[in-house]
């Protein structure tokens, strides 16, 4: 079971080295958008300092859909997908390794797009504890989410535009929690970081349980 | 003795086209199948009915003893199914690509090495990546890899397409060693010349449904194909 | 930038080990020395930037005005890079040889080099005198990030694994694009004058004391150099590469003939 | 060669038609980018209506990269490309269809975006004349920059994320020449629309001088 | 009389690999020419070099009179070819494909019906999204959207793939008559007892060399194909 996973996230995470997509393209990406962001509220820098935390989130998330949907077209590109089906590997492995590598993907590049956001938007951090816990809280919470909904939609023929539509509602509340937490972390606003800690903690959680069961049922195609 | 499969009624709706429209069929273990048929006919899909990647929308099905409607996982670990697509990841060798699918169906290193002899896939070849091969050996590579995983139920959709002479004698080889080690062989494929050589049982597939056949060189049912399609209306 | 000679050239004969010659040793050594000398003017020579206001305050950079000896010239050597590029791009459209192609590759690395050194200096110099690392409303310090991420994009075109022509020509698209940047980088202060903290064309309107002129454009000189022995190397690098490319595909399709030869043999029986 | 624009252009339009990405998936997504914005600056009302222009663009661009994506992929898919090369239609024909399509879509996206930024964000609009001419002139700035960036990375492997990287910087101006305008168009900033205007129309000028001029040396494959 | 293809040490990388090692190659016009050579041979290559989709990288070629390494853009008006995978639009039906890429041949809407007609993609076919076809269906599909082009130049890369019997003879009857009607037929295949009913001239690829030859049904080179291949390395 746990070599299955490792399985999957060693395969998946191996592509995404060999393909350099992450760390050629994504990131550049996530940089991209944070630009265009600050262009587009073309605010002093006071109140991007506030919205900071905000911006990375969306950013993180923004990217995490091109991560996941990679993630899955791999599968899918040539058949690979049914052949999985056929492979006899619990699903739930499959759903952990997905998983797993995803969230790995999402915390390399949350440090760098936060070294990012510490530069450019110049924040200071106050607690990093915190900082650190919600990071991972999140990424886990997003990766889960991220490779249920990425299965729901793969092999509809529309994933690249169908998984957005899903997904985002779906972690809004990651959104929100994250970003409160990095508003406390950072303190640019008095909020509670360790409930929201709490919050991302529960969703990564129900998703981890409710995605590994589900699974199964999912992958049981036509 | 238990048939390795067996369908009563089966049908199965691709969207709303019945791809299957009420095949009846025993296979039993051991036997070398070809299905054979005009375009359209649903071979492909029959083979996938038997992977258990399809769904049946009526009638009754087992393979290798499981029922199809509802054990369609313990189906799907037995069995090993050559399709159009080769399932394969382009960013991998070929090395990588047939050890992880030995490691995902739990075979050993060795294995992984014999397969990859048996499909003359060494030297050079085995460490390009699968983008960058030809399409017969990306084919190949696709056969190794489902090799390693010694099913008992093979399922080969048109296996020869795109093989170079070698490698079509070496299908034959594994179709009869795979047969002799009493495993079934199930094929669906145009070249029935090259077929015959393996004496199968033929079974004719037209317009959804299966017609017991004798001579494997005999062509198809004298009536268009496209007639006999027709018959299956979007439901 | 030169891994990759270290590990190739040292194994194939007949291709130089080194991308140095005589004329990169003495870039070098001029790069080194006239650094040391700058880095004496700039510390000994020119004074602290302070000026007393008329309340009797003391204001200004103090030190921190020797930063601009080296963020200006990065900034000019990042401009030169983009624009040789850019005429680099334009050749290789005309003539399609492999040589404006390295160049066009070599010159665009040069300048995504200068063009975060220009990035990151200013963040360094921004801090005592903006009292901030970065500043989204000022035209000049987006617009040159603007810039230097078009040519990482385009860097990041030319790491794909794909043909090699292909890939030519598509970045040599990208970069005549990229290039405009380099206009509106430099135009952004005069055509947004309101929107930025950064100092407008000091250079020409001659606001500065003598000193500190001549040190930058000393530093102009050194930074110039510099450039040359990075561009030569860079360029050598790649050259020697595609030799060794070109060497090893001979010695394939030569091989690759003696055996066809061979092969006749068994098949002219049938 | 007109006949052969509209014939790419019908093509393509006919294909979103067909699978309804446009209107099924890309608005949804549009909308959803919108609502997460509104979470994420976590603000009140006044501010979101000072920021609905920015926040308009950032979300149309980022739709529009979908839909540069999709109208390149379905070439890719199964070597349709290649055939258009061999079909012998004027490579500036297939530019100008190919921009044209998603210039359309775009278009359309405004149209359904720009409604429900009034109504979510309550802005009213002053000058209609100038909102319909940058949202014109925006989106064809997009399509032609999009359709020639577009072409640039098709076919490399790597398309869906590498062409946020190239274009967004690219489309930069588009970005705050289209807030400016629609600052000045929505009252909330008295900033000079009609000379930002021209800046989105020289923008949409060159882009499509340049990308129909140098589209065949692009398409010049291997 | 001019070559319809005329190639002379010519050499093709595909990204650093030489899978063409210095082609020599007459085709003269009105001919049938069939590459036969083991996977990896350089066949697909061969035909994408002739329809100017792949580049020199040295050496010098001519197909239907306009140099390959200045003139491709007319080489690719006056060629047809079938390559490994299809060109067609998943989302729109047959006939919107085979009408689309007509239009863009400027071709007419008889044409159009003749093509499919003669593919037997009429009645229910016609009006099916190609992305519910099956593999020989859309094969099929392909065919037709190539045949309205009328190419002085048909390059046909394993034409017989995927075909049931009924449309093998189709095309045979097209490449027949293609050939009749004066243009010149290039295939590559691996389905040498189908394709020697066309007598066609053999031309062996072997290794990204070619050596002409004339037995159509003879097997490939004795020694291990996988042996000729890992001769070019890549460099
Ligand atoms: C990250 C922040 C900064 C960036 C991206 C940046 C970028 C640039 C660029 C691109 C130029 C070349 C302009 C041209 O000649 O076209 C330049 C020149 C210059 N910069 Fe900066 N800069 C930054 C911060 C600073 C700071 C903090 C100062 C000093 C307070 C400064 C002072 C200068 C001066 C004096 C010049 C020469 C101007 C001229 O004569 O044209 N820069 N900078
Ligand atoms: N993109 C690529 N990059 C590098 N090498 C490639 C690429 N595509 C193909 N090759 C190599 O080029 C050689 C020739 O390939 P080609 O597709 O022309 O063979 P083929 O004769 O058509 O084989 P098949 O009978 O399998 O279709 C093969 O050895 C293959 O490994
Ligand atoms: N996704 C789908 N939706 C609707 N109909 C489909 C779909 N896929 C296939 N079909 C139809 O189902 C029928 C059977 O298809 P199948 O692929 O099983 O045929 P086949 O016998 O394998 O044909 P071939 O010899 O061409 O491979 C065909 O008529 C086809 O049009
Ligand atoms: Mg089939
Ligand atoms: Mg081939």
């Amino acid at each position: 079971m746990f070599r299955d996973v490792w399985l999957i996230a060693g395969k998946d995470l191996r592509i995404e080295m060999r393909s350099r997509v992450g760390l050629n393209q994504i990131v550049p990406f996530a940089v991209t958008v944070l630009v265009l962001f600050a262009f587009a509220l073309d605010t002093d820098q006071e109140a991007l300092r506030t919205y900071a935390p905000g911006l990375f989130w969306v950013t993180v998330l923004l990217a995490a859909l091109l991560a996941i949907g990679r993630s899955f077209a791999v599968d899918l590109a040539d058949g690979a997908a049914d052949r999985l089906l056929l492979s006899g590997i619990d699903p739930i492995a499959v759903f952990g390794g997905k998983a797993a590598a995803i969230a790995v993907q999402l915390v390399v590049l949350e440090v760098l797009l936060g070294a990012g956001v510490v530069l450019l938007f110049d924040v200071t951090v106050h607690r990093y504890g915190l900082l650190v816990c919600a990071g991972l809280a999140a990424a886990a919470g997003v990766a889960t989410a991220g490779t249920l909904y990425g299965a729901l939609v793969a092999g509809l023929g529309v994933r690249e535009t169908l998984l957005p539509v899903l997904l985002l509602p779906v972690v809004a509340p990651v959104l929100i929690g994250a970003t409160r937490a990095f508003q406390d972390a950072f303190g640019v606003a008095g909020a509670e970081g360790w409930a929201w800690l709490g919050l991302l903690a529960g969703f990564a959680a129900i998703y981890g349980v409710f995605g590994a069961l589900s699974y199964g049922a999912l992958l049981e195609e036509a | 003795m238990e048939s390795a499969v067996r369908l009563r009624a089966a049908v199965t709706l691709l969207g709303r086209f019945p791809a299957l429209a009420g095949v009846d069929l025993d296979i039993i273990p051991g036997e070398i199948v070809l299905f054979k048929g005009p375009n359209g006919a649903g071979k492909t899909t029959l083979l996938r009915l038997c992977a258990g990647l399809c769904s049946l929308s009526t009638g009754q099905g087992w393979v290798l003893g499981h029922d199809l409607n509802s054990e369609r996982r313990m189906v799907r670990r037995r069995v090993a199914l050559l399709g159009h697509r080769t399932g394969l990841y382009d960013d991998l060798t070929v090395i990588e690509n047939v050890s992880f699918w030995a490691q995902a169906a739990g075979a050993s290193s060795t294995d992984v090495d014999e397969a990859m002899e048996r499909l003359s896939l060494t030297g050079r070849l085995a460490d390009t990546r699968v983008a960058r091969l030809s399409a017969g050996q990306r084919r190949r590579a696709s056969i190794a890899s489902l090799v390693v995983r010694r099913p008992e139920l093979w399922l080969l959709d048109e296996p020869h397409a795109g093989l170079d002479q070698q490698t079509r004698d070496t299908v034959d080889t594994l179709v009869r060693g795979a047969a002799a080690a009493g495993a079934t062989v199930v094929l669906a494929s145009h070249e029935l010349e090259r077929i015959a050589v393996l004496e199968p049982r033929v079974v004719s597939v037209v317009g959804g449904v299966v017609r017991a056949d004798d001579d494997p060189t005999d062509s198809e049912s004298p009536d268009p194909s496209s007639e006999a399609e027709d018959d299956r209306r979007v439901s | 930038m030169t891994t990759a000679t270290t590990e190739s050239t040292s194994t194939t004969e007949g291709i130089p080990a080194t991308t140095s010659s005589k004329a990169t040793k003495v870039l070098g050594w001029l790069t080194l020395a006239g650094f040391a000398v700058l880095v004496a003017l700039a510390f000994a020579w020119v004074p602290e930037d302070t000026r007393i206001t008329e309340q009797g305050d003391v204001v200004g950079q103090f030190d921190a005005v020797r930063l601009m000896f080296v963020h200006v010239p990065s900034a000019i050597l990042a401009y030169t890079g983009f624009a040789l590029t850019f005429l680099a791009s334009l050749a290789y459209l005309r003539w399609r040889t492999d040589w404006w192609d390295m160049m066009a590759h070599a010159s665009a690395e040069i300048g995504v080099l200068f063009g975060v050194l220009t990035l990151v200096t200013g963040s360094i110099w921004g801090r005592p005198t903006w009292q901030t690392w970065w500043e989204w409303g000022d035209v000049r310090l987006v617009t040159t990030l603007v810039m230097v991420l078009v040519f990482i994009g385009y860097l990041a075109v030319r790491r794909i694994p794909a043909d090699v022509a292909v890939k030519a020509r598509r970045s040599a698209v990208i970069a005549l694009v990229g290039a405009v940047n380099i206009v509106i980088v430099n135009r952004s202060v005069d055509w947004w004058e309101n929107r930025t903290l950064h100092q407008q064309s000091t250079l020409i309107a001659r606001k500065i004391r003598d000193e500190t002129l001549f040190t930058l454009s000393f530093s102009f000189a050194v930074g110039m150099v510099l450039f040359a022995w990075l561009l030569l190397h860079r360029f050598r690098t790649a050259y020697l590469q595609s030799q060794i490319e070109e060497l090893e595909v001979n010695e394939a399709l030569a091989e690759r003939r003696a055996e066809a030869g061979i092969s006749e043999t068994p098949e002219g029986r049938s």
